[in-house]
């Protein structure tokens, strides 16, 4: 009963120590590839200097004051 | 053990309980997420919101499911059949019992699930807590009143008027509902129907209240749509401004408006709390929650609490919220017809209630002698402040000194009042 | 529906259902709010009780009630009756029946009214979750602890028996209220007398603890009073000061205090800590949570804990503790002749407890040789800091050069502990 | 049913308007009601310079710096 | 009432009814706050967890009991017959029959405990809000996630496989609890053993939310484990460092880091939870709140949100987590040779996992011809960021000018993931 | 009846403040102690100087400017 609780045990680790190696080896590679990624996006980004963000917001002086107080939040 | 260790294993997986639905909702949270980030739509909700969708995605965990989900996610056959026999129901039914169980019912399955060892998912006790029970949304209302300074709607308070009419996008959206059921796959009930109208009132955290009362099911879509189309009112809006008023209607300049007197400043939110209080009770827990914060805001003397209304509380209580209502975009309740439905409906909702504005706009412009520019009753929708930015950005574009920003402020807050009235109106008459 | 949609809106409105209890108390709330905000009344509390207090009053809305309150706001005939039955009442008899059950009773009718679809209103789950659970008042104590130097009362422990001499309030009012029964319409247990005369310790978060633990129901007009009169104390305190000490009394300068070092402080609450836990285990909660404040403010080494403790902490509380005790001061739950009683009998409270500081002051005087002003006694009531800032006041006048604030927080603090310890005894004896 | 459905949303939609309507226009009217009131508030309190907030607090130096970390908070 | 009120009052006192085992718990408590302060052991953790301790231990004041605990102490003999016919067990084995009663029969218990009057005790609400529900160890990592920079583990990925190495002190850990069986006195099922090896992780929130699933009644122990070595590891690890490498291997210098772009550390997060979500659902809470904090940091776009995780959630969560673990420190429960074991395994977990860190940084020395400096690899263990703090320090014996702490980040932050997805395995495989 | 209440409350009254006043009579005295056990671990930790808290944080610049982000919080 015991000997069978402490191979559980030993299954458990090598179970686990397999799923833990698998999972973060996978994340190496994935991660390799994520980086690029990352920079081929970055790159056409920079080339075609892409879709621009919406811009509303005027930068004027007085808009600024007076909208300061209700911007801080835009959850509303 | 291991034998079945390495079966549970993977069936523990996530690649081996996928199904594309959720695989769909991943990309879907995914989009939400590069709409925030990248675009700048509504951040702070869209970006909770779509990680709580991922989140609430992810196969097996059930991370948005109840007590009684993971029951069935466990799929120990005794427990199946103690519920089923709660329920009355076959096994083979089980799912599609649990589903469509009454009040009473989830309540003693829940019951039966929690003592049987199985506990709710992470982001449904968010949900719990901050949604179901009505918080989280009142929290936010009440650090929107420590936010906002009315002093514009106190200066000139025909403004509400616009924020009046810019509320026929949600009833006009209610009956556009309710006219959709000829589509076969569309059956919205009448509370169904006025939960999704609200989408027109702009406003975040009065939709997801009244959807968590009247349509928790189609919360998920109704909260979505409604802080998407806020993030795109500067694409919506000005067509429909320009479309309906003239060149010299947008070129109007307005007059300077008054200073307010601190003391008005303390009387508005008591004032606006005491005609709720007389005239529509059921609006009172938003309006109550928003002037409550208009008051830490302007009685000057619990400054510690008005900063508290404006950061720490509103803060943390967007992070669950976000979570929260993402939880709701799980892929066998999100995907379906209906959810495109509530899409559109919801565009339908801020053009009409754009245009409702801009025509009340219009019709104070002429009761006025030509004093009101009628573009300011575009604000009237609420959206703040992205809307009242937009009326001044379109203003300019005709008269490059005119800024109606300020003037734009009033419509645009009575916006918050008139779509809190509005759901107070629906909460009475459909709530109950 | 819309014909009677008609109906139904106007039965839902609050002029259609206030009654003169509830348009008085929204006074009473007004009231509040008044003296917070223009007389800068304990502002912190008393602002959000008063407003807490005008959402309690709304007709109709029942922001207040729990589930039960709901059903029986909803009129439902058939689950009036369903509610009856459990509570083997006759439906017209059932408001009084829900007022006087149990708790078991009430337990099993919150559960049939929740399964029957109702739920509690928003500050109903406000007051459960921050004061039924005891919860907000601890944290707001650890607050206070976290905020609290006792370098004063390190320096000069003696002054610990004025803090304890001052809460002879507490008790003497207790027998007044017991006393008090002769009078018809009052009738007073000895969970109620104790609840009522904590009012004395001049403590607000104890006042409140004690309340939520010995009698409930009086809870609003306990916290009410408790805040008002610390408020009041700049008023109340002189005349009682001077009254009770000659000139030549008033004019003696104390000693200037030792330096305190930073392990003193630190072993500090500890110290007091261990005596709790040796000889009034009843005192636990309130103590540990001001010595555990107190401990992250002088450990020095979880500065971020201290200050959330000082800060974030305190001020979300503050907020939900103030609208939770303002949920208790419905129009038929606290318009009651016991209302005025409990205000009268805080008053007394205050009066006492001051005389006996200063008498006890002027005892140490005598055995000290003179050493000791008793004004510092009047600081015992606690009160922290308006009553060691009105003894500096009053000596001030009798001595232009004396300022005893330093000496008079001594048994400033002290009174907090000592209310927390009288507050120990009642819990000890009566509550169980 | 259905067209009684949606002719249920059109009496919901008159009744809903009415009531945004009425109540926001009689908040118009309130608000400026309100706002003559607290104009003359304002006024009889410059003149007469009615009753001040009670003040307690010495504003001598050495109260404000030994009373300053106890009296951040007031709430005891 | 006073004859039996001096009775109760004395009985009611602490020394009457303060058992050793709660006096030598007082002890510990003030040793692990004495650890915090005066040495600087984890303070933000240790110091609640210490004072958490003294309080569960008050005697009378049940502290740390839930309703039925508190029913037990008041000794009210109908109320003990009522509970004692509810479990059909003889009054005398009350006691035990609560211990050892199961998932059912303790709900229905507190039910009836609660029912009759009693109350849980602030320590035990406070337990059951943050850890039992799962929520408090989650937000703390979500904090964490908000707080950690990844940079270093995306500009070196392979820097994970040091990470997941260092998770052999877990599963080390794990035969070794079972190991113990033999012993007489220990009896740990496979749950407590895997509980009890998550210690091996170093990271705190992992282990709080593992035991609270596995082993809630171990989860004191195991958590001042955790921290208290988390504290010690630059008494730990320096010894096993220098014992497995060559002083050559020491000085290694590593080749600077290359700079890595925002959109990398946005995608980051996400890849990580995709991965998670494909592969190993159940470490979905963890794994998921972790990159939702990173998200909200790398954003940009949500300052506000992710301020607030840094900040106000994660202090007023860490307060009341240490006081919960503080809870668990109740004599009777804590006190057992199974408490000593847990402390002892721990010690091995610690070790091993660092041993076994170092030994795959040696493989990585080889594999890459030289270029990876094997003591990076004992900062696999977590404990962030000590580990790496300590690894800088031993390389700086050996070389004065090889700054290896940037690289030690790497591994050190990849020792969070992988003790999550260590927990994720265990809770999939040993947690349904 | 009502005079046993009262009678019962002036026993509590007895009772609570011989308690009150034991309690901080004994926290008086006990305060005294804890100063002078204070003083004594004072002077004698000035004396042999003791045993000094474990100090692995590097000072240097770098260190402190690279670890800054995550060393805000050490819970993990
Ligand atoms: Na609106
Ligand atoms: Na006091
Ligand atoms: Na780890």
């Amino acid at each position: 009963m015991d000997t069978g609780l402490v191979m559980q045990g030993v299954e458990l680790m090598l179970l686990g120590m397999g799923i833990v190696f698998s999972f973060l080896a996978m994340l190496v590679f994935t991660l390799r590839g994520m980086s690029r990624l990352a920079n081929l996006l970055d790159d056409r980004a920079a080339d075609d200097s892409g879709p621009m963000p919406i811009q509303v917001a005027d930068n004027r002086q007085l808009v600024a004051v007076i909208a300061a107080a209700i911007a801080r939040y835009r959850s509303s | 053990m291991m034998d079945n260790g390495f079966e549970a294993l993977w069936q523990s997986m996530g690649i081996a309980n996928l199904v594309w639905g959720q695989a769909f909702m991943v990309l879907v949270g995914g989009l939400l997420m590069f709409l925030a980030i990248r675009k700048g739509f509504e951040p702070l909700l869209l970006l909770p919101i779509g990680f709580g969708c991922v989140l609430a995605n992810v196969p097996v965990a059930g991370l948005a499911d109840d007590a009684v989900g993971h029951l069935l996610l466990a799929k120990n056959p005794a427990h199946m059949a103690a519920l089923a026999d709660l329920l009355g129901t076959p096994i083979a039914a089980l799912g599609d019992a649990v589903h469509h169980a009454s009040g009473a019912s989830v309540h003693a399955a829940r019951a039966l699930a929690r003592d049987l060892g199985y506990e709710p998912g992470m982001l449904y006790q968010f949900y719990a807590v901050a949604i179901e029970s009505g918080v989280a949304p009142l929290l936010i209302f009440m650090g929107v009143g420590a936010l906002t300074d009315f002093s514009a709607l106190i200066a000139l308070p025909a403004t509400l008027l616009l924020g009046a009419a810019a509320q026929f996008g949600i009833f006009f959206t209610l009956i556009g509902a309710l006219a959709l059921n000829v589509v076969p796959g569309f059956n919205f009930s009448l509370a169904d129907a006025s939960a999704i109208a609200i989408i027109g009132g702009a406003d975040g955290p009065t939709a997801i209240f009244l959807a968590s009362k009247l349509a928790p099911d189609l919360l998920g879509a109704i909260a979505v749509a409604a802080y998407s189309y806020m993030a795109l009112v500067p694409i919506i809006q000005p067509p429909i401004m320009r479309a309906l008023t003239t060149d010299a209607e947008r070129r109007v300049e307005m007059m300077q408006l008054r200073p307010v007197s601190k003391l008005e400043k303390i009387m508005f939110p008591l004032t606006v709390l005491l005609l709720c209080l007389l005239f529509l009770p059921s609006a009172a827990p938003l309006i109550g929650m928003l002037t409550f914060g208009n008051l830490l805001r302007e009685s000057g003397v619990v400054d510690r609490l008005s900063k508290s209304a404006q950061n720490e509380i509103i803060n943390a209580v967007t992070i669950i919220l976000g979570l929260s209502v993402g939880s709701k975009l799980q892929a066998d309740k999100f995907l379906s017809v209906e959810t495109l439905g509530i899409l559109a409906l919801g565009a339908i909702a801020f053009c009409v209630g754009t245009a409702a504005g801009v025509i009340m706009g219009k019709i104070m412009n002429r009761v006025s002698g030509g004093k009101v520019n009628p573009l300011i009753g575009a604000a009237g929708v609420s959206a703040v402040p992205m809307a009242a930015r937009v009326v001044n950005k379109v203003g300019l574009e005709s008269n490059h000194h005119n800024f109606l920003l300020m003037h734009a402020m009033g419509p645009n807050v009575a916006g918050v009042i008139g779509s809190a009235v509005a759901a107070g109106v629906l909460l009475a008459v459909v709530g109950s």
